[in-house]
């Protein structure tokens, strides 16, 4: 598996995504510029958090114009492992590969903190190694209020695209959302940050099953083609 | 002389004075046209009166800040450059200072504080070193009026604001509040970096005909006179000298600082000094770079990026916009450079070279706007100030220290309801303290803790002071902010190797304040000989009045500590029901 | 050349968090004959060009595409010609 | 009842980092005729009242207390009397 972690001008939570991989999973991961245009020679593609282009128009919306978010549209199309956190969730839906919209907060203002997830559904691509029903992640924005209409949350809620929703919702996101894919179940983002959350030392591992789900799934994908 | 713009000329200068609102003294011009045997023109004028502005040169508290012991085993670099840094071990070094945005922030809070915290990691980053955490240390007026609020909330949304966007955890801090500060609130704030030994950079210009090299944001008209402006007191009718404003930008000093890292490691020997442009911009820090050195500078500004039209010299040299650096490129390196920084999309201009005349020469339209020798533009006069102890001391009633406690437990829940004792979670949740994956202790505790990725080190580190303590005695009170910020490290399970500090006081032409300046410093000093701490940078605040009346003496402690082991790190919470609780000390 | 005033506000079914933050701050401040705020985005673009109908059409691309969300937010927008 | 349109801008000696970046991606996604990009706010405020006059003191007063900051930004506004 070779994992591609994009960095934009703003991204600052690149290196501890690089660091989650490569430390505590030992994945092939490379750390590349939002200029790059080719990324056929990656398995997954993890969009990290900061403030790409500042945030200064809304956040994600610069960004989505970068060069490489056409190779990201194309992996998309390949079927691929496609992840955004936080930031990279807002780039996500900006560039309209995930439903939805984040808005500010509803107590407008950042916020760092740990929160509460359920784990809605086990079974996906992004999901399928926990093994705890509700698990802690921290988490660290400002514009993470996830919105999305009714007659597409109907869609998404009879497509088992919601992943994880907030015990206690911080923020205001619709339905108590906190991560969601796309309806092809390839592409997934969410405003809590599992990359914080896979080392003893810094207190908390609750975020290791979720590498471990995509590893998995990883494998069983490359495990179906050989066979 | 062709000039486009107006400006007073030599004489106009010196027979309408026109330099005392600047903050030069008679004596002080007097004394530039001796060094310049010629009356200096408006540029000169200003060049001086901000390079000998206190907050550029310590003029008056040079002789106390002296006596700062700042040597020892560990010290590879003590006060004068950017930072202070001390040896860590294994080729590796932690870099930290402090730095006072308190008169920004009593007018623009939000913006203040966020350039305090722009400004303080660029004197990290200038010298080589990654920043890896931030701290602050905030004093308000008591919570009792929507402007204190309205303050309060608006320091947190800007160290936050900028802080968080540019990646560097704030890891702690402290707040309290007192009315002492109402009218003057303070706002320091320390970074702590780590430095590969061999990266090390200072902000010299050796070498003659190497490059002054511009990079960053463009000159704008913001911030003009910041220096001198920090260098003023407040009053009620003065709230409208608001040209000092300063907006922050983080999105361009992430870039800044990425590349200016970059550039360090990609080309060691072609970058010979690195140096910020803080207070008073570009003179100050070209001036400093060639004075170090002891060489001279020609810089031409029309060459200066500009993001305004028809900007003076005067105004080129002095603005204060933010997300600048300057760099001294050996001769020849200079394309290498420019690509660099252009790969981070970034403005980087070849501004001028060093020169071995000691002259510090600007040209601008093709004329000679200023020639001034380094050395007089960075040798303010020394003040050696008279220092008087306050009456409150001399007749000082020692039972004031004894507390009267009728009902204990009444005492203890109304210390409990006191705003500086109760947790300041709904302020520090705002910052993001966990950015990096390093952070092993969070706010909350009592140092915060920071691990050294592939090691097993980390570093705790911490702010402390209570003005109270300094202004029953500012001795006792001076070693008792040095005995707090050690036990907070200490109880993280780390050694304090060192410390960094930022003394705000009020106006040290009153005596009395200035007793309070040198005996505090003086407590702190006795103590860090006593705790091997070395103080190794720090910053200087004046000047906090409000109406003529002082801030307690407030001299901030920010120190680091060191753990070998990670895994002997101690944090502040009872841990399991049970445990046999000790009181130790006395 | 020309001016371009654009303004962008939430959709009317969409939650403003920041317009209720300055609606109940300027009760709490009693003005309190305000009974609702919109808080929204102004700007100002200077286009070079001696056609109005091209500008029209770049500014209504790139507010589409850039400036505004189209989930969540709406946009009208005036032209003038400006000299300099 | 009235509609009160506000709009804020920076001074134009402020640095607007916000209208720098958005310039520069307007530039970069091939609007070149671009020159100038100025991001400000925009507020819709409801008022209850039938005095225009009183209306526009309110407007005045809040716009410099709370919606600008008076050192660093400017406003205008536009007052319209509305039905509902
Ligand atoms: N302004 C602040 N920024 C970040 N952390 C803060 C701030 N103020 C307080 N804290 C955190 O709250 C905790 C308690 O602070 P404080 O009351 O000063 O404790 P102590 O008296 O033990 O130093 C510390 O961990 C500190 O880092």
């Amino acid at each position: 598996m070779k994992a591609a972690v994009i960095t934009f001008p703003g991204s600052n939570c690149d290196l501890d995504m690089y660091h989650a991989l490569v430390d505590e999973f030992q994945v092939d991961t490379e750390i590349i510029p939002a200029t790059v245009t080719d990324l056929s020679q990656y398995d997954a593609i993890f969009i990290p958090g900061g403030f790409s282009y500042g945030d200064y128009l809304r956040t994600g919306a610069i960004a989505r114009f970068a060069p490489v978010m056409a190779a990201i549209k194309e992996a998309d199309n390949q079927g691929k492992l496609i992840v955004g956190i936080c930031n990279g969730f807002q780039i996500l839906t900006e560039a309209g590969l995930l439903p939805g919209a984040l808005q500010t907060n509803t107590k407008p203002g950042f916020i760092c903190d740990t929160t509460g997830l359920n784990v809605v559904n086990q079974t996906s691509k992004f999901t399928n190694a926990f093994t705890k029903a509700t698990v802690k992640f921290p988490i660290a924005h400002g514009e993470g209020n996830y919105f999305v209409d009714d007659a597409t949350l109907a869609t998404m809620q009879a497509n088992h695209q919601i992943l994880f929703t907030y015990t206690d919702n911080p923020n205001g996101s619709v339905a108590d959302i906190a991560g969601v894919t796309n309806a092809n179940g390839n592409v997934f983002g969410m405003m809590p940050h599992p990359e914080r959350a896979v080392d003893e030392l810094i207190g908390n591992i609750d975020g290791r099953a979720f590498f471990a789900s995509i590893i998995a799934s990883l494998v069983n994908q490359q495990e179906a083609t050989k066979a | 002389m062709m000039q486009t713009y107006k400006e007073p000329t030599p004489a106009e200068i010196r027979d309408h004075k026109i330099y005392l609102p600047w903050g030069l003294t008679e004596a002080e011009y007097e004394l530039v046209c001796q060094k310049l045997d010629r009356l200096p023109n408006y540029t000169e004028t200003g060049l001086f009166a901000a390079m000998w502005s206190e907050h550029c040169s310590y003029k008056k508290s040079k002789p106390v800040l002296r006596t700062f012991w700042s040597k020892n085993e560990r010290v590879l670099q003590g006060p004068g450059e950017g930072a202070g840094i001390l040896d860590i071990g294994d080729n590796q070094a932690v870099v930290f200072k402090a730095e006072s945005h308190n008169h920004p922030s009593a007018v623009e809070p939000y913006e203040g504080a966020a350039t305090g915290v722009g400004g303080i990691l660029r004197d990290i980053f200038s010298m080589g070193a990654q920043p890896i955490a931030v701290l602050d240390s905030l004093r308000f007026g008591e919570i009792d009026n929507e402007r204190t609020k309205y303050l309060i909330n608006e320091v947190i949304a800007g160290i936050a604001g900028y802080g968080n966007a540019i990646g560097i955890p704030t890891v702690g801090g402290e707040i309290a509040f007192d009315k002492t500060y109402a009218g003057n609130p303070l706002v320091n704030v320390m970074a702590v970096g780590l430095l590969d030994q061999d990266a090390m950079k200072v902000g010299q210009a050796r070498g003659v005909d190497n490059s002054i090299l511009y990079v960053g944001a463009k000159t704008g008209r913001d911030g003009i006179h910041g220096a001198t402006f920090a260098s003023a007191a407040f009053s009620d009718e003065e709230e409208s000298d608001r040209s000092a404003v300063q907006v922050g930008d983080p999105f361009t000093e992430k870039l800044v600082m990425d590349a200016t890292i970059a550039i360090v490691k990609r080309y060691p020997e072609d970058v010979i000094g690195i140096q910020d442009m803080g207070a008073a911009g570009l003179v100050s820090s070209s001036a400093e770079m060639a004075s170090k050195a002891g060489m001279g500078v020609h810089l031409n500004l029309d060459l200066v990026p500009q993001r305004e039209t028809q900007m003076t010299p005067y105004e080129l040299m002095l603005s204060e916009s933010q997300e600048r650096m300057l760099l001294v490129i050996k001769k020849g390196s200079e394309a290498k450079a420019v690509e660099l920084f252009a790969e981070y999309g970034l403005d980087a201009v070849v501004i001028g070279k060093v020169t071995d005349d000691g002259m510090y020469r600007l040209d601008f339209n093709g004329e000679v706007v200023a020639e001034i020798n380094a050395q007089d533009l960075t040798t303010a006069p020394k003040y050696n100030l008279p220092a008087l102890k306050p009456e409150r001391l001399k007749n000082a009633d020692k039972n004031q220290f004894v507390p009267k406690i009728e009902d204990l437990k009444q005492t203890f829940l109304q210390i409990l309801q006191q705003a500086t004792i109760a947790s300041k979670a709904s302020l520090y949740r705002h910052f993001d303290s966990m950015v990096q994956t390093n952070t092993v202790v969070n706010p909350g505790s009592d140092a915060a803790v920071v691990r050294i990725r592939g090691t097993k080190k980390a570093l705790a580190m911490t702010t402390d002071v209570n003005g109270r303590y300094l202004y029953l005695d500012p001795f006792v009170g001076g070693q008792m902010a040095m005995a707090e910020a050690a036990r907070n490290i200490i109880a993280s399970g780390a050694l304090p190797i060192g410390i960094t500090d930022c003394l705000n006081f009020g106006n040290p032409e009153n005596p009395e304040v200035y007793y309070e300046l040198a005996q505090s410093v003086a407590g702190i000093n006795k103590m860090a000989q006593a705790l091997n701490t070395p103080v190794i940078s720090g910053n200087v605040s004046l000047y906090n009045e409000y109406n003529d009346e002082a801030i307690y003496p407030t001299p901030m402690v920010g120190m680091v500590g060191l753990h070998t082991d990670n895994h002997t790190i101690t944090t502040q919470g009872f841990k399991q029901a049970g445990d046999a609780i000790y009181v130790v000390g006395e | 050349m020309f001016l371009a005033k654009i303004y962008v506000t939430y959709k009317p079914s969409i939650l403003d968090p920041k317009g209720e933050t300055v609606k109940d701050a300027l009760q709490r401040m009693d003005f309190t004959g305000v009974e609702d705020v919109v808080m929204g985005k102004y700007f100002e673009i200077k286009i070079a060009s001696d056609d109005r109908a091209s500008v029209e059409q770049e500014v209504q691309a790139f507010s589409e595409k850039l400036l505004i969300n189209v989930n969540m937010e709406v946009f009208r927008y005036e032209i003038e010609a400006i000299t300099e």
